[in-house]
């Protein structure tokens, strides 16, 4: 049934869509994946990305566009005949088999021979460090062991492809970041694609080479973590990649991608995303980049403490502009509600955008 | 604290669980007497009989001609297992699994023939039976048998296939199980303690049903329900104690079904619904 | 995709359902018989009659003295209904909300009296009865039929109670409510739903419990479902439209406080268990 | 049945202690809290944090000891004899109620008129912002605005102790930070007692004016959020403060509370915690506070880095020191695993405590 593709190249999606009844929860995704990649589908609940990871698995059949391993269309083939490895959010194991049963069992449905499985299981059972528990019931596992079952199963079959469902998202903060290691390592190792659905931005961060950050089942940017994090190009990708901060100003300066806004008197420049076409255009900075300075300072703004927190390191607060705005700020001693406080924002991690339709 | 208070809840508690205790102790007791009564050989002095003998069992079982009637009640209860758990498992799986409009209505529907008193379609049904030429035979008693079971199938099973995560099927069809693998290493050996479950209670429900069966049955097709039913109507040509050692009979073989049963599920589960999660965390 | 896989999956799904469908149907046409039946003139030619009638019916009600054994029915059944729930809500209570050595073995001994058939243990219950003198009045009729409905409004009330979580009761208790204010302003009000519909369940099943009040009932505590087996029995001497007459009575009287039942929850409810938590999120 | 008790001074606990069977949930607490004061109960799960909590307000029976509010001994009370707010976990709302209802069931209970009733909802409802929601069910209601009403429910009785059961735990993380203020504003307005109970370092570090940390049922530090995330006491309270490295060397110099470890052949220097009684010694340090530098500076460790992970503004990854010590350090720059790296403690931050029994 299923056939050597460990010699693909790549993988396609193109213009791909799904309909759920009037629902576009997928809009022609388009997409490409390298062999060895590792790319995470990021964004919000409801933006597509299971969706699009259901479609790729064969689990959900798609309304339109076509998805290709090389050469070979895969999206009319049953999920069964894909030959691809899947760990699941909650695991589903099959609680009625062993550990060494659960993870043999894709190669069993393969009619790989008895020795051959044994062989096979045992090596999995190794990389994943689960020798010692090889005969037990899932059930009897902790979260973090089923997980490792889930992931060995995945790999066993040596698939083209393993998707991921937010695979950490049952485990503790602890556990998720031991497990992130492990899944990095495991990647590593196998040499096959891993696409991975996520709406952690850590996780995304710490675990792809590529993110692609959907919304709406619309691709809003494809890029490393490195790009995402430092410069998002929309908007929204910002606001969702702690951003928090938006605060509009009148474009006052522009020379090349150098803008400088005039926010209520105080002139403050940044690195412009996109092409800036109305008079007014947004600052988007993250809190850790508004910093409460000493007073007078230039180019510093003038805002009242609404609320402050110790987060141990600095204090974070937020604080309201002349014109209402809310901001949010790093302080490095504490400050007291009603207070004045003057912030200054890092020019080289500010960033212009358009207003918002 | 409040010491009235406590002492008020305290009562209050006490005399419930009392009652209860009573009652259940009272039911053990009255089982006990006729078992008692059934193995006498008088009974008028005291409250236990001088001597015990066996003799009420074997003239019960030459009376009653229980022979053939337990081979009927055999042959009855298995096809309606058979046919119930053939019909009635699909039909849960696609009611647990798939919305579609009118779903509760369905639902409603099949509690009806359960929670409708069955001397209520039993009637009509008797007529269509005889009618159709189906009443007395042992079609007839099957068929009018299978009315009230195949939605008690359904209902049974439908809370043990929802404890199923779907995402475990999905699993197996991505790591390449067909749809024929996926019911025989998956489905099959997940819904088995549930089958049983359920298919042991129809089979105790279809020991016990007297009044389908007595509507509908010819002299060739009377169930034990049915023959113990006609000896207590017309006890006055037959002694106590032989009608007591049928109902002994009779008792023993609904309770040992019944104990196989428990062993496959806790009863609980079926009113009060599994709470546990499919897989653990 | 693997069109002959597909083509399978669906003659099966179709035929399991037209299946249950054609079930359903005939239910409901063999009801729709008796009630043609018992309003027919006469019935030979086809399969409907000549002219409708109600004469059976009012000989019906002559022949039966149905007056009486209304009232009697009324009297057994609002009795049974009052003190199940008097006895069962304060058990389900203590159940749902403790846990103790022997809780299983509790909930199963519920269990039995309505797994077991009623003939097991009515049998040895009419027997005591008899014996303490209250066989054949009404209040043995009511103390028989409370075996196994109290054990029914603990099974059917222990979900409904589990449901509300012991937080609320707390937060009660942290503002100011005493024993009687939790009672009455929180824990009745959201268990009203269930209540009534364990109450309307019980009558219904108690106006539908034949074997039980037959096995106990003297002349003056007949039931409507004894009278009405009484009349099946003796069929030769009355006329088959008299019978069916008081069947569509009967099964009228059910159906109402069925449907009225059946309006105060959702019967899937109690069978596959609310999925919903408490409190929205 | 409830008198006023706006005028008490202190709530103490002598010597409480709860035993589950034979489980020891709570052993001989002592504390003393102040009027106006906002104190955090903060632990793991099973630390007693929640026992505790339902001793104070009468949900739970006290197995030993006493509860005082000033001169008056309460832990003989029933809960409803107490006249506490709560505001639980899951909200815990009268589900058949409408919010105002809800609200007001306190005042109800105490026979308040309902003149009086009407108007203290009301500026309850205001205090909370949920004015335009009064007559809904809280079915109805989002989980913030849930959490609002119960809130608003402890509030309105004018309690002289307000008890949080993990309050935030089910909102997602930024409803939490909003109502984290929220939480403050309301604390402050009342000038009450409220305990909070977490098990979340960063809801107590900001909200609270005192930590109490709890573990196996027994007080480990009582202090300001300063003292607990700068100054830690114990070995076990650094743990669970995010102190994640713990490095054993042998003590060198001491003198004051200054200690000088020998680890491997490098000195370091930090300050000691407790008495040092051993020659080995504990050196305990958050993966901030040690950063990969530039080779060959002079007290930095030599390791091997396993794990590498963006974080966005910084790479944080983990290492293995010569004696195969796991630690976690900060890096500037991407580094590789299997790399050699060297780290660099922060004297300032790093704490010396004795090894664990």
């Amino acid at each position: 049934m299923s056939k050597d593709h460990s010699a693909f190249r790549s993988l396609r999606l193109e213009q791909v869509g799904r309909v759920f009844g009037a629902h576009n929860a997928l809009k022609n995704l388009n997409l490409e994946i390298q062999r060895g990649e590792f790319v995470a589908l990021l964004g919000p609940s409801g933006c597509g990305k299971s969706t699009a990871l259901n479609c790729i698995a064969g689990l959900l059949t798609t309304s339109s566009g076509s998805i290709w391993l090389d050469d070979r269309r895969i999206d009319v083939l049953d999920a069964e005949e894909r030959g691809f490895g899947m760990v699941f959010q909650n695991y589903a194991l099959f609680p009625h088999m062993s550990v060494r049963q659960n993870i043999g069992f894709g190669l069993k449905m393969r009619d790989v021979p008895k020795a051959e499985i044994a062989k096979r299981v045992d090596q999995a059972l190794a990389t994943v460090r689960l020798e010692s528990q090889a005969d037990k019931l899932p059930g009897q596992l902790s979260g973090g062991q089923q997980q490792r079952v889930a992931i060995a199963r995945a790999i066993v079959i040596e698939p083209p492809l393993v998707l991921m469902d937010e695979p950490l998202s049952n485990l503790d903060a602890k556990l998720r970041l031991e497990m992130r290691q492990e899944i990095r390592r495991i990647h590593a190792g196998l040499g096959s694609v891993t696409i991975y659905v996520t709406h952690d931005q850590d996780e995304a961060l710490s675990l792809a080479d590529r993110i692609v950050v959907l919304r709406d089942g619309e691709i809003r940017q494809v890029g490393t973590p490195e790009d995402l994090y430092m410069r998002p190009a929309k908007l929204d990708v910002a606001d969702f990649m702690g951003f928090r901060n938006r605060i509009n100003g009148r474009v006052a300066q522009q020379s090349g991608d150098q803008v400088v806004l005039d926010i209520g008197g105080v002139h403050v420049q940044g690195q412009a995303r996109e092409t800036i076409t109305g008079p007014i255009a947004v600052a988007s900075l993250r809190p850790d980049d508004l910093v409460a300075v000493a007073a007078s300072e230039a180019g510093a703004f003038s805002a009242l403490v609404e609320a402050i927190e110790y987060r141990g390191r600095d204090f974070f607060g937020s604080a309201r502009l002349p014109d209402q705005t809310e901001v949010f700020f790093r302080s490095h001693h504490r400050l007291n509600a009603g207070e004045p406080v003057h912030l200054m924002a890092d020019k080289s991690k500010l960033l212009i955008f358009n207003q918002e339709a | 604290m409040n010491q009235l208070h406590i002492l008020g809840r305290r009562l209050w508690i006490f005399s419930v669980w009392s009652l209860v205790t009573f009652f259940i102790v009272n039911l053990l007791a009255m089982i006990a007497t006729v078992i008692t009564s059934s193995t006498a050989t008088r009974w008028l002095r005291s409250w236990l009989p001088d001597a015990y003998t066996f003799k009420w069992y074997l003239s019960a079982w030459s009376e009653f001609q229980l022979d053939d009637v337990l081979v009927t009640t055999f042959q009855v209860v298995f096809a309606v297992v058979a046919l119930s758990g053939l019909f009635g498992v699909p039909a849960a799986y696609a009611m647990a699994r798939r919305d579609f409009p009118g779903k509760n209505i369905a639902m409603l529907l099949f509690l009806l023939p359960m929670l409708v008193p069955p001397v209520t379609f039993g009637i009509p049904l008797a007529t269509v039976l005889y009618q159709t030429g189906l009443g007395g035979t042992m079609a007839g008693v099957i068929l009018a048998n299978l009315v009230p079971t195949v939605p008690f199938v359904i209902l049974v099973m439908i809370p043990f296939i929802e404890q199923i995560d779907p995402k475990i099927e999905s699993a197996a069809r991505v790591f390449g199980a067909s749809t024929f693998q996926l019911f025989w290493r998956i489905l099959l050996p997940l819904l088995l303690p549930g089958m049983l479950a359920a298919l042991l209670l129809v089979l105790v429900r279809t020991i016990a049903m007297f009044e389908l069966t007595f509507l509908t049955s010819g002299p060739t097709s009377q169930t034990l329900v049915v023959a113990l039913y006609y000896a207590v109507f017309a006890a006055g040509v037959r002694a106590v104690q032989s009608i007591d050692a049928m109902a002994v009979i009779y008792m023993a073989i609904t309770v040992i079904w019944l104990i196989i049963a428990l062993r496959f599920v806790n009863p609980a589960q079926i009113v009060t619904r599994a709470k546990q999660q499919p897989s653990a965390h």
